[in-house]
């Protein structure tokens, strides 16, 4: 996936010289995730460009940039430290658009890893979905395979908004089919990544692996459950989702995030208030433990999200064995 | 090592209104070495440019401050009055296509830009034709046309932003240079330090002018900055700056122009302090009660701006005080026919609410 | 409302030296709106502290003050500057004890106005009850009367947590009973603040005015809502809010601020899941428009939630005239 | 101002390493006015005392690194190899109740403050009795009952932390000084700014120490800082800055002595830049491709502070290359324990993920 994001940049930065890519260790180290490998080597320093380690301040760089009609690729080490920069992102970047009556545009692609990687404990593992897609004005993805990681990347840069673009290191390393020559995916379109008649299992990024192998288990038990990748996170493919409660009628949507006001939450919800009378069960979230993420590697694993809930989840609202 | 750079001698007694304004006017700080001073050359014409650009700005905010008060305009509505010769001096400094980005207290850096008076008035009344649509009112103002970027809401945000677009400047390899304005509060916002050290690391092509207006909302500078000093605020980075008498438009263009001319030759980016006051609290629900009137008067009656420029004429013979009486109506009839004007424009569609979120127009 | 919460401050500090105010115009101002009027006066500079305008800087220091045992209450003027110092917020104050173990807690209280205003515009309106509330090591606290902002208040400085404690400019101004003497109020209690047998309808802070006046109209077309004021948003009261759905049947849940992933999704996803057989009508969220706030008065009117809305879904879950 | 102060000539023939040291120590910089250099008399057993300390800090690390290459450690892990004279030499001028707090490199910290190597490895493994239940980890570690306040991971966040620690000993009327560790990448965070405001403006009783490794992960300084020396960061606040030779422990002893003795009697911050080395990579697993390995072999060789300090103890003859070999196997063996301990501890009990998030254990 690392170099589908990496060839996604370097196509467009080919594409179209306003294109650009800052943040730490983008550069000379090549990304702190060797994201952005060879990339100064093609490009060169005024394209490829070191930060100090000031995400305010060059987020606000980025954004400002694309005031001038730049199209800046803003690169944070993790989402974490995007807290920093969380202002610039929803006053500057979201909202001016709206603020200035349509006048001024910001087309900028925030992006980096998000979420919870291998013990590195409460600080650096925060997943932020929830708390982007609250925001109107910004467009959030969060790809699970590599395919999409380069077409929504593609589509991420050429879009006229700003879109925060959120990986996974832990998927940084698989490895997928990239379709051949330019790949644009469409922003805001979830995707049934497996049909199912029995229940819908919804999650995006790294949660749909541990859906689709418990979708394999519950196949084992003859429970077909449809999986949803819900790719983007604002705007929500709400069609995708309701269409397919309304065929099986039961959802389970899995996050590895905190789950008050998360994604899941927020899919629930629209699926209570406007599926109401399809679902014939309750509808039920999978997520993260309610906790700052703990160091220890079988405390950090209680906290995430399993296989194995998710399968146990998935039979009660099917009424299997309750 | 800026710090220690020495500029020549006697800057201050180019600006006319220097010696008239000596008993106020702050002294020079040094400026970076391998600048040439600009020779102003003011013939009378120009200084009646000046004082005619500030007085419309002062007449406008007046005007608005009465709309105000008569309930026409809501939310927070920040005044320029007083501080006419930082936006009028930086403004014949700069060249049309430098853009220009500021913070809330952004009318009069709009208007000195070219915008329309009734488009800012239209904008403060909720009009579908205010330059935002009546979308972001007295703080949220853009022009990009004419090279204004706003109008910003968040203490210091402005100047990260700035610096991007200062950025793209050199990125495209322009000579063109962003002017990028913020406060005296603003100036102690980790941002604006951060965005400082990039500019200086980069050398890239932005004037940073602190209106050093005296107070940050009710809190005097000495209360919020270790150093009061401001335009040495760059020194950790090595930027040079320079303090200016924001009272005086002239010493304002003057120093605006070396700036400018240092940061379009690549020599990356100038710090100028503007010491200049705000007659108004800080905006129109402040009573102001952390200053005296005498305080405010003793500006006004020693440095105010256009009184400063309008005794220059007068004493030059320029003009005669009946002269400038009809001016001031040419300008008082210029602001009501713009608030008419905007009075007449339609308000913005409630259909409005839900387009400009995102570039498909909803 | 305002003098309940200098009231409470006031007290608190007069009970523990360890007590102390800071932020942006506190002292000599008295607030920006206000709030903190004659406290520089009785307790002086050293207890009642003006900053500059560094938000993430005096949210430092306050959660370091904390670290050492005193109990700063850090005012932010708006809690829309807050962004600036989340990251303090959040990795500093809500995940230290968790990180360390238990051995050091925080108990800060961070608190200002909260949500929309009258035309202050996109970057001063925006509701952050969602994304706090999202944070485990965060409480977060949201009253709507003057007796529950003094109660909570007191109980919110007393708390050895770091507690958000979202206030709201457009209820300063309101007057209501407050007890006399000492009073604090539970942190993570729901109340009744209307009962009523046909729909729960679930709000707090500003929203519960708009909810109390529809219940009202409601009551005069035969409808008795029961009307719940949440309090505080972390933790959330469950079990008042799910007791009321086993009565009514229906739940409509109202917020000022945006609606995906916000706290109505969160009660509405837990009520789906855990009241599911108790509902008889979708559970529905009224919510302010998914914008940034617009300046014009009667835009801004149209993005937050009114009271004939309010009435309207209210019918609707209870099937009259639909 | 702070900038222009002059200091006693001469500060640098005090450190008996200086001469051994010379062709690497920095020149000192300009202390504020007022400073009494501190004689600091150094009998043999003080400098014994040292290189035990540092020893055992180098023992350590070397040995953590060792299990995380074994995978029994996991996550970030960042050793402190090479900058040990920093923490010694702090240590040694701080008092045992001034509050201490650092980034995420803080294991070095931790152990000189008096916490047993044992309880910095356990938590390492994520044991039930590492120092922060095994919940922290190596970024994140506490012991407020030896005033040592972590272990952050976010860049820069501490920096304004200390700031707070320093408000608490001053509201509290005590005479303790808050000593606060950042990096040369974090110096240009803007909190780091924001937070050097406050303490020269409030007069808080601080040393900042910024230890310039001269790299912030891969970045050189030069790359990420408009100006390279780091003790002038606090001249925008006219905080006095000092460069000390950080692989120097007893200048830095010296320096931390002067500054603490500053800012505990109320005359505010003090910044020290240690000019100091990192061995390692950033991290574990940083392949630190961003540097020769000559520069940093030129480093170990002249200028590392175990050896600098054992050839002086040689050199003066307190000491013979047996007897140091001999402390060197006893530190080994300490460690060696202290790992053996920390594996025998208990694993962190699963019911645990739930508590802690509250007071309440839960
Ligand atoms: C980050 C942030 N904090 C606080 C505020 C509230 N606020 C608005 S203007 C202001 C004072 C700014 O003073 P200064 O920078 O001197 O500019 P001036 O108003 O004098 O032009 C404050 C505190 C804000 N808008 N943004
Ligand atoms: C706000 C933030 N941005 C980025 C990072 C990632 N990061 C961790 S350490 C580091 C380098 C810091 O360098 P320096 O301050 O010199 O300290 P050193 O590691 O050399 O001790 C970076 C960029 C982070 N942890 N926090
Ligand atoms: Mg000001
Ligand atoms: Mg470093």
């Amino acid at each position: 996936m690392r170099e589908a994001i990496r060839d996604a940049m370097a196509e467009e930065m080919r594409r179209d010289e306003s294109v650009f890519l800052m943040g730490e260790e983008v550069a000379e180290y090549e990304g702190a995730y060797k994201v952005s490998q060879g990339l100064l080597q093609e490009f060169g320093p005024e394209r490829v460009v070191d930060t100090p380690i000031t995400e305010a301040g060059f987020a606000g760089v980025g954004v400002g940039a694309a005031m001038m009609g730049l199209r800046p690729i803003v690169e944070f080490m993790t989402w974490n430290f995007a807290m920093q920069a969380i202002d610039q992102i929803v006053n500057s970047a979201a909202k001016t658009r709206y603020m200035s009556g349509g006048r001024l545009g910001l087309p900028v692609v925030f992006r980096g890893p998000n979420g919870a990687a291998s013990q590195v404990a409460a600080q650096h593992s925060q997943d932020y979905g929830a708390w982007y897609a609250h925001v109107p004005g910004l467009k959030v993805v969060a790809p699970f395979d590599a395919a999409d990681a380069k077409g929504l990347l593609t589509a991420a840069i050429r879009d006229p908004d700003p879109v925060v673009f959120l990986e996974h290191e832990l998927l940084y390393g698989d490895t997928g089919q990239v379709p051949d020559g330019e790949h644009v995916a469409e922003l805001g379109r979830a995707r049934v990544v497996r049909p199912g008649r029995d229940v819908t299992l919804v999650s995006w990024s790294r949660g749909v692996s541990a859906v689709l192998a418990a979708a394999e288990t519950l196949a084992g038990q003859d429970i077909e459950a449809e999986v949803i990748d819900l790719r983007t996170l604002r705007p929500l493919d709400r069609a995708t989702v309701l269409g397919s409660v309304q065929r099986t009628h039961r959802i389970v949507c899995v996050e590895e995030g905190w789950p008050s006001c998360g994604i899941g939450a927020e899919v629930i919800a629209t699926v209570s208030a406007e599926a109401f009378d399809a679902l014939d069960a309750p509808p039920r979230r999978v997520s993260g433990a309610e906790v700052p993420m703990p160091y220890a590697a079988h405390l950090e694993a209680l906290a995430l999200p399993d296989v194995e809930t998710v399968v146990r989840v998935a039979r009660e609202v099917c009424y299997v064995d309750v | 090592m800026a710090a220690s750079k020495r500029v020549e001698e006697g800057a201050r007694e180019l600006s006319p209104l220097a010696s008239l304004a000596a008993r106020s006017a702050a002294s020079y700080e040094p400026m970076p070495n391998g600048h040439e001073q600009v020779d102003l050359g003011l013939p009378p014409g120009e200084l009646l440019d000046i004082h005619r650009r500030m007085l419309l700005l002062r007449r406008l905010e007046e005007r608005i401050g009465q709309l105000y008060a008569m309930g026409e305009i809501g939310g927070f509505c920040h005044l320029y009055i007083g501080q006419e010769a930082v936006a009028v001096g930086m403004e014949r400094a700069t060249r049309s296509d430098d853009p220009v980005i500021t913070a809330y207290r952004c009318h009069a850096h709009m208007v000195v830009r070219g915008v329309a008076p009734e488009l800012v008035i239209g904008e403060l009344l909720g009009k579908a034709e205010g330059v935002s649509g009546g979308k972001g009112g007295s703080m949220h103002m853009f022009d990009p046309a004419r090279n204004f970027y706003g109008g910003h809401g968040i203490v210091g945000a402005q100047v990260p932003l700035g610096t991007g677009i200062a950025f793209a400047l050199k990125y495209r390899k322009t000579d063109r240079v962003c002017v990028t304005y913020f406060g005296d509060g603003a100036i102690s916002q980790g941002q604006v330090a951060e965005a400082f050290n990039m500019a200086a690391l980069w050398k890239l092509p932005i004037v940073y002018v602190v209106e050093n207006n005296q107070y940050g909302m009710g809190t005097a500078v000495d209360r919020a900055s270790a150093v009061s000093a401001l335009h040495k605020r760059g020194e950790s980075f090595g930027i040079p700056g320079q303090e200016v008498d924001g009272m005086d438009p002239v010493a304002v263009e003057r120093a605006g122009l070396t700036a400018l001319k240092h940061a379009r030759s690549g020599r990356g980016p100038v710090l100028l302090e503007m010491k200049t006051y705000r007659y108004r609290g800080h905006s129109m629900s402040d009573p102001a009660l952390y200053r005296t009137r005498e305080e405010v008067q003793k500006v006004r009656d020693e440095r105010d701006p256009i009184s400063r420029v309008a005794e220059l004429l007068v004493s030059a013979g320029v003009v005669d005080a009946d002269q400038l009486k009809a001016v001031d109506r040419e300008i008082r009839a210029t602001v009501m026919e713009a608030v008419a004007a905007a009075q007449a424009m339609p308000d913005a569609d409630p259909a409005e609410l839900m387009t400009d979120i995102y570039s498909g127009g909803s």
